[in-house]
């Protein structure tokens, strides 16, 4: 069964009247956010308000109410993402230089006992990859990328040898180009467009996934040298 | 020289992103007050929220009509001339999708997207060059925190 | 209102979609600089520079390791293809994309100097390119809002300007002031210290330029004073 | 009377649900107590989720939840352990200079 | 279009002339800087450059931006001199020049 | 109908008033708090996001926020060992 | 007459006039301050002399790049004469021009390696956040005439009457842009004496020559600009006096002021910029 309206002629009433609603709300998330920052001596506390400055954009933008609207969102989101995780990374190691080098090397081990930590990683990695597949694209691919990240982090005592990581990144760059030849296709020649599709939904999948991975090498600090 | 001095302030690095910060809010603070006008002739405008599953569709909320493989679904993009095969994305199920479609009316935001569906019409088709951008910008911030993790965060005992 | 009064006639469009790039001879120009300085950047070698020894005879030569200089040759020739793309892309949204793309980068060639005082001019570049992800993704939606469409080139057959496409349009170029308009003061920040490496510190200079430049053109173009 | 208890539907139980996790995650104090009222609070999206129908996004919420639970905790304690240990480090040097 | 290739044709001879002035006058004179002396074949060709230029209407015969374009390489040849020299020559021939271009046009 | 305001007003209520207490909530100056406070305007996104009926996007956000707060927690964490006064 | 002839001669045209209005400069500066000064011709000659010189290259540079860095200001006043007085094109392009130029500026000085050139640039920075919002004063000329295209603004001068005495604070704007370009102005920081030539200390011969080469057709382009768009079509020997008579005006003024200190500078440039952009607003919404 199908439904009886699908692509209106003008923008339902109901999101009209949210529309202010829903920008005011974001400027006043945004307000509080910049505010807030402005009086922050403290680097890392800007860093983590940062993200409710982001929340505000994002409800600026979704509040126009389309398709169009939600395809803007993700690629917002996916920026505040890739912009946290730079920034972040650059706060610690300015940190740490700032410490010289006395500081020690490796974090701290986690001594966690928890049952949950050793049964539940695998379990919610292989669902979220698995469903993640199944969705493929940019959502598919945050979502099985968060399940490996998952199970990644919580397996602080397995080591994971220096060269996952240019084989991880390695990956995700070929994936990179397998969405390009995609996009490409689609322009080029139209009538193989469900390839193009095919190649670009899993392109940007195994893309984002390994991506979002490396978090989790990351996480590790350390690297076992061979 | 008081007005020296507060160029100087300005110029260590700590006071700009608050600077910048409290600007952006005072112009924020303005948008309380322009009167806000939304044009309801929207490209990709979408049903009533929630109207679609009320009416127990099967692909809610992203039924957009369309046959899958013969039949394009309805897109109003901007710029139709451009796009051969527009409409085909939405309007495409794979298998799978036909048969949870058969199955459940709950599951329609998977089916829609698992390859197809209105919002891979969108990123890969119409908009397909946001998507590149979006997942370049993805890779070059992995580009620089990896590098910074590597180099700096790392491998500090070999400086 | 015509197009070809802002930036000269227009030459020619590339379609994607609905994503077009249009060059008109203004745009043209700005493509083909920022393209040759790419160019340029990816066949240079850094300069070198000597300094006196303390207390010898002999010079020092300060150099950019052979890791470093790759990492920041690579950024910099991506970040000059996304100036080079900002300056002929005619939609909004995707422009807002480059800028992003833009910012990014040169937060990663800053940041690749290994110095504490550059890499917290990085840090701090970077949070403002994340507080700037608001008003920039924010003023592009609410122009979207205000006018149900994100290409320059339908946006420019609109005869009026509402207030929220000029509050947006506000928005807009503050948020691109905060992802690359910045950045030069940054940048300079690496160049007081005597940082080798000004092929890559040029681009960041140059992108933010004409960035700024090409924001003009698209600020006038949303916002018709007549 | 049965007004009033048509008012008992998902929606605004969840809704209830949500403000009651909200309130919570501000008002406590330590943070165990905040990652237990967040779940609370992430209870009631799923529950929202649910009333809108969307059953495949409940379900990876579902998924979801509990792991940022489980990192919330992951961190929390580690970071006891290190304040934890920072505190002894510092209550040794006390006592030497005693 | 031709208005720019005579602007360029008096351009170069303004600047030839100037060299050659520079030439000329390193050679004629080897003191740096003299005060009140004028020099005769220099002012001799100030007059003549400063009237070729102002009055060519005068002269009918020759296409006017031959005779203007002999005038700026004259005129430039005092005004190029090493410094110090060729100036009371230049403004004597400016102001023959102009004191017949005013006859010329404004009482005529 | 009257569902959507109820989301749409929940999640309203929620992100301000989540953001009001991650700025100036009890206990924020400990940065693990101000994170744990961050999801509460993050959920109110995610109702805001229900209610336009954008489960994609909905989706997403709901995986990059959990990535999100990885993120930061590991940042926290690292900072928080070596000593770092900021 | 086919196109490249006119930019050909356009181009010989404009660095022969910009080089004779620098020399110009030079000798009205002289005399203000009760020397002797250079003959006019001086620059000209020093272009040329540069061109025959034997080039030597700083072992330190970064090699292609600092060679191509000063092709590229030619190549990129070559194109501002193409859109200036050969096509009549847009001023929005002259404006991406002299942003390109101030990178040049920028660079041409970190390339080569050397402690004066790198202060240059960083001096070249921070003008360039002063200049570009003088160069601004492009908009205000917009939001006047409603184009942006120069052959629509000269028409519209014709019709309306000069935009200097319209619009005076714009042209006063862009006069201390042009200001701040010529040699020896106050705001001439880039170039100042105290690091020794700036962004042009290491380069020689060849290098050098397309510089100065460059620099005389910017000046022309410059004034060129100025004259039409604020004062409307003219004549050749129209533009000849109008660039003398503001050659020699912008040398009254570098003749009598020190150089400014690079934030007294900036700061000056920027709040004449403010009071310029403000002003004008101001006097188009009266």
């Amino acid at each position: 069964m199908t439904a009886t309206v699908l692509v209106p002629n003008v923008v339902s009433p109901v999101v009209v009247g949210l529309f202010l609603p829903a920008v005011f709300t974001g400027i006043t998330v945004g307000l509080i956010g910049l505010l807030a920052i402005s009086y922050q001596k403290n680097d890392l506390h800007a860093l983590i308000l940062t993200d409710i400055v982001g929340i505000g954009m994002l409800i600026i933008v979704a509040s126009v109410g389309t398709d169009l609207a939600e395809s803007l969102v993700l690629p917002g989101l996916v920026v505040e993402l890739a912009e946290i995780m730079a920034i972040s990374e650059i706060l610690m190691s300015r940190e740490i230089r700032k410490q010289g080098k006395s500081v020690e090397l490796f974090p701290l081990p986690l001594n966690l006992d928890m049952e949950v930590l050793t049964t539940a990683p695998v379990f919610f990695a292989v669902i979220l990859v698995a469903y993640g597949a199944f969705l493929s694209g940019f959502t598919g691919g945050a979502i099985a990328g968060g399940g490996i990240l998952f199970y990644v982090i919580s397996r602080i005592a397995r080591g994971v040898p220096s060269n996952t990581w240019e084989g991880l990144a390695g990956a995700s760059g070929i994936a990179w180009c397998l969405w390009l030849v995609g996009f490409l296709i689609f322009f080029v020649a139209p009538d193989y467009w469900l390839l193009a599709l095919f190649l670009s939904a899993f392109g940007v999948f195994i893309k984002v996934t390994f991506k979002a991975s490396l978090v989790g090498v990351m996480g590790r600090e350390e690297f076992k040298k061979e | 020289m008081k007005l020296g001095r507060i160029w100087n302030t300005l110029a260590n690095p700590k006071r700009i992103p608050r600077f910048y910060s409290v600007i952006v809010g005072l112009v924020l603070i303005a948008g309380f007050i322009v009167p806000m006008a939304y044009d309801n002739h929207q490209l990709y405008p979408r049903p009533t929220p929630q109207l679609q599953i009320d009416e127990q569709d099967p692909f809610a909320p992203y039924d957009r009509g369309g046959a899958p493989l013969t039949e394009p679904g309805i897109v109003k993009s901007q710029y139709p001339q451009f796009a051969a095969k527009q409409g085909y994305v939405t309007g495409y199920l794979s298998p799978i999708s036909i048969l949870v479609s058969n199955t459940t009316l709950y599951f329609g935001t998977s089916i829609y997207s698992s390859p197809g569906g209105l919002i891979d019409e969108i990123l890969y088709y119409s908009r397909g060059f946001d998507t590149v951008l979006e997942s370049s910008i993805l890779m070059m911030a992995f580009v620089v925190a990896s590098w910074v993790a590597l180099n700096f965060t790392m491998k500090r005992k070999e400086d | 209102m015509d197009i070809s009064i802002l930036g000269g006639p227009i030459l020619g469009i590339i379609p994607l979609g609905d994503i077009v790039l249009y060059f008109t001879p203004f745009n043209l120009f700005m493509f083909a600089a920022a393209l040759a300085f790419t160019a340029l950047i990816a066949i240079s070698s850094t300069e070198s520079q000597v300094e006196a020894e303390f207390g010898t005879l002999k010079n020092r030569e300060v150099k950019v390791d052979k890791a470093e200089f790759k990492l920041r040759r690579f950024l910099a020739i991506v970040c000059g293809l996304a100036t080079a793309g900002a300056m002929v892309t005619g939609d909004l949204f995707d422009f807002t994309l480059f800028v992003t793309l833009i910012g990014i980068v040169n937060i990663g060639i800053v940041a690749a100097v290994k110095e504490i005082d550059v890499l917290d001019a990085a840090f701090q570049y970077g949070l403002i390119a994340m507080i700037g992800t608001l008003p920039l993704f924010g003023g592009a939606a609410l122009v979207l809002a205000a006018t149900g469409t994100i290409s320059l080139l339908q946006i420019v057959q609109i005869p009026y300007t509402t207030s929220l496409m000029a509050f947006g349009s506000i928005l807009f170029f503050l948020g691109v002031a905060g992802e690359t308009g910045v950045a030069p003061f940054f940048a300079t920040k690496a160049e007081m210290f005597r940082t080798p490496g000004s092929p890559f510190l040029l681009i960041i200079h140059l992108s933010s330029l004409l960035v700024i430049v090409r924001t003009i053109e698209i600020l006038l173009i949303i916002n018709k004073p007549f | 009377m049965s007004s009033i208890l048509d008012l008992i539907t998902i929606t605004n139980v969840s809704a209830v649900v949500l403000v009651i996790g909200t309130l919570g995650v501000i008002a406590l104090p330590k943070p165990i107590d905040k990652v237990i009222m967040l779940s609370i609070l992430q209870g009631g999206l799923i529950g929202t989720i649910v009333a809108a129908k969307y059953l495949d996004v409940a379900m990876a919420a579902a998924i979801f939840d509990p792991i940022a639970t489980v990192i919330f905790l992951i961190g929390i304690i580690k970071i006891d352990e290190i304040r934890k240990k920072k505190e002894k480090e510092k209550a040794g040097e006390e006592g030497i200079l005693a | 279009m031709y208005d720019q290739i005579f602007y360029l044709l008096y351009i170069l001879s303004f600047v030839i002339g100037s060299i050659a002035g520079l030439v000329f006058s390193y050679k004629k004179y080897t003191e740096p800087f003299i005060t009140r002396n004028i020099d005769l074949i220099a002012l001799i060709l100030a007059i003549i450059g400063w009237m070729l230029v102002l009055n060519y209407p005068l002269i009918s015969i020759i296409p006017s931006f031959v005779t203007i374009a002999i005038g700026v390489f004259l005129i430039a040849i005092v005004i190029g001199m090493r410094p110090g020299y060729g100036r009371y020559e230049t403004i004597i021939g400016f102001a023959l020049a102009g004191l017949i271009w005013i006859l010329r046009t404004v009482i005529l | 109908m009257l569902d959507i305001y109820t989301w749409f007003y929940t999640g309203v209520a929620l992100v301000i008033i989540g953001s009001i207490g991650t700025v100036i909530g009890p206990g924020v100056n400990d940065p693990i708090i101000r994170t744990l406070n961050t999801e509460i305007p993050a959920i109110g996104l995610s109702l805001i996001l229900l209610t336009y009926n954008s489960t994609i996007a909905l989706l997403t956000y709901i995986a990059a926020t959990t990535i999100i707060s990885m993120i930061l927690l590991r940042a926290i964490v690292r900072l928080e060992e070596l000593g770092a006064e900021l | 007459m086919n196109l490249m002839a006119n930019i050909l001669l356009n181009v010989i045209i404009s660095f022969l006039v910009g080089s004779v209005l620098l020399g110009l400069q030079r000798k009205v500066m002289a005399r203000i301050q009760m020397r002797p000064g250079p003959p006019i011709i001086q620059h000209l000659l020093h272009t040329f002399k540069f061109f025959l010189k034997e080039s030597a290259f700083p072992k330190t540079a970064a090699m292609p790049f600092y060679i191509a860095i000063t092709a590229m200001l030619c190549v990129i006043w070559v194109a501002a004469v193409i859109v200036g007085p050969v096509t009549e094109g847009s001023l929005l392009l002259f404006f991406a021009i002299y942003a390109i130029h101030k990178i040049v500026e920028h660079n041409a000085g970190s390339s080569s390696g050397s402690p004066y050139g790198k202060l240059s640039c960083v001096r070249a920075v921070f003008s360039a956040a002063a200049e570009v919002p003088l160069f601004a004063v492009l908009i205000i000329i917009y939001l006047k005439t409603g184009t942006m295209i120069l052959s629509n603004i000269v028409t519209y001068q014709n019709q309306h009457g000069a935009l200097l005495l319209s619009i005076p604070l714009a042209a006063l704007m862009f006069f201390v842009l042009i200001l701040s370009k010529s040699p020896y102005s106050p705001f001439a920081i880039t170039k100042g004496k105290d690091i020794v030539s700036g962004y042009e200390t290491e380069h020689f011969g060849l290098l050098r020559g397309y510089l100065m080469f460059s620099e005389s057709i910017a000046w022309y382009m410059l004034l060129w600009i100025f004259l039409t768009v604020f004062i409307g079509g003219l004549n050749p020997v129209g533009y000849l006096i109008g660039m003398v008579v503001i050659t020699a005006f912008v040398a009254f003024i570098n003749a009598l002021t020190p150089i400014l200190n690079p934030n007294h500078s900036v700061m000056t440039q920027v709040t004449l910029a403010f009071i310029g952009i403000v002003g004008s607003v101001i006097l188009l919404l009266y």
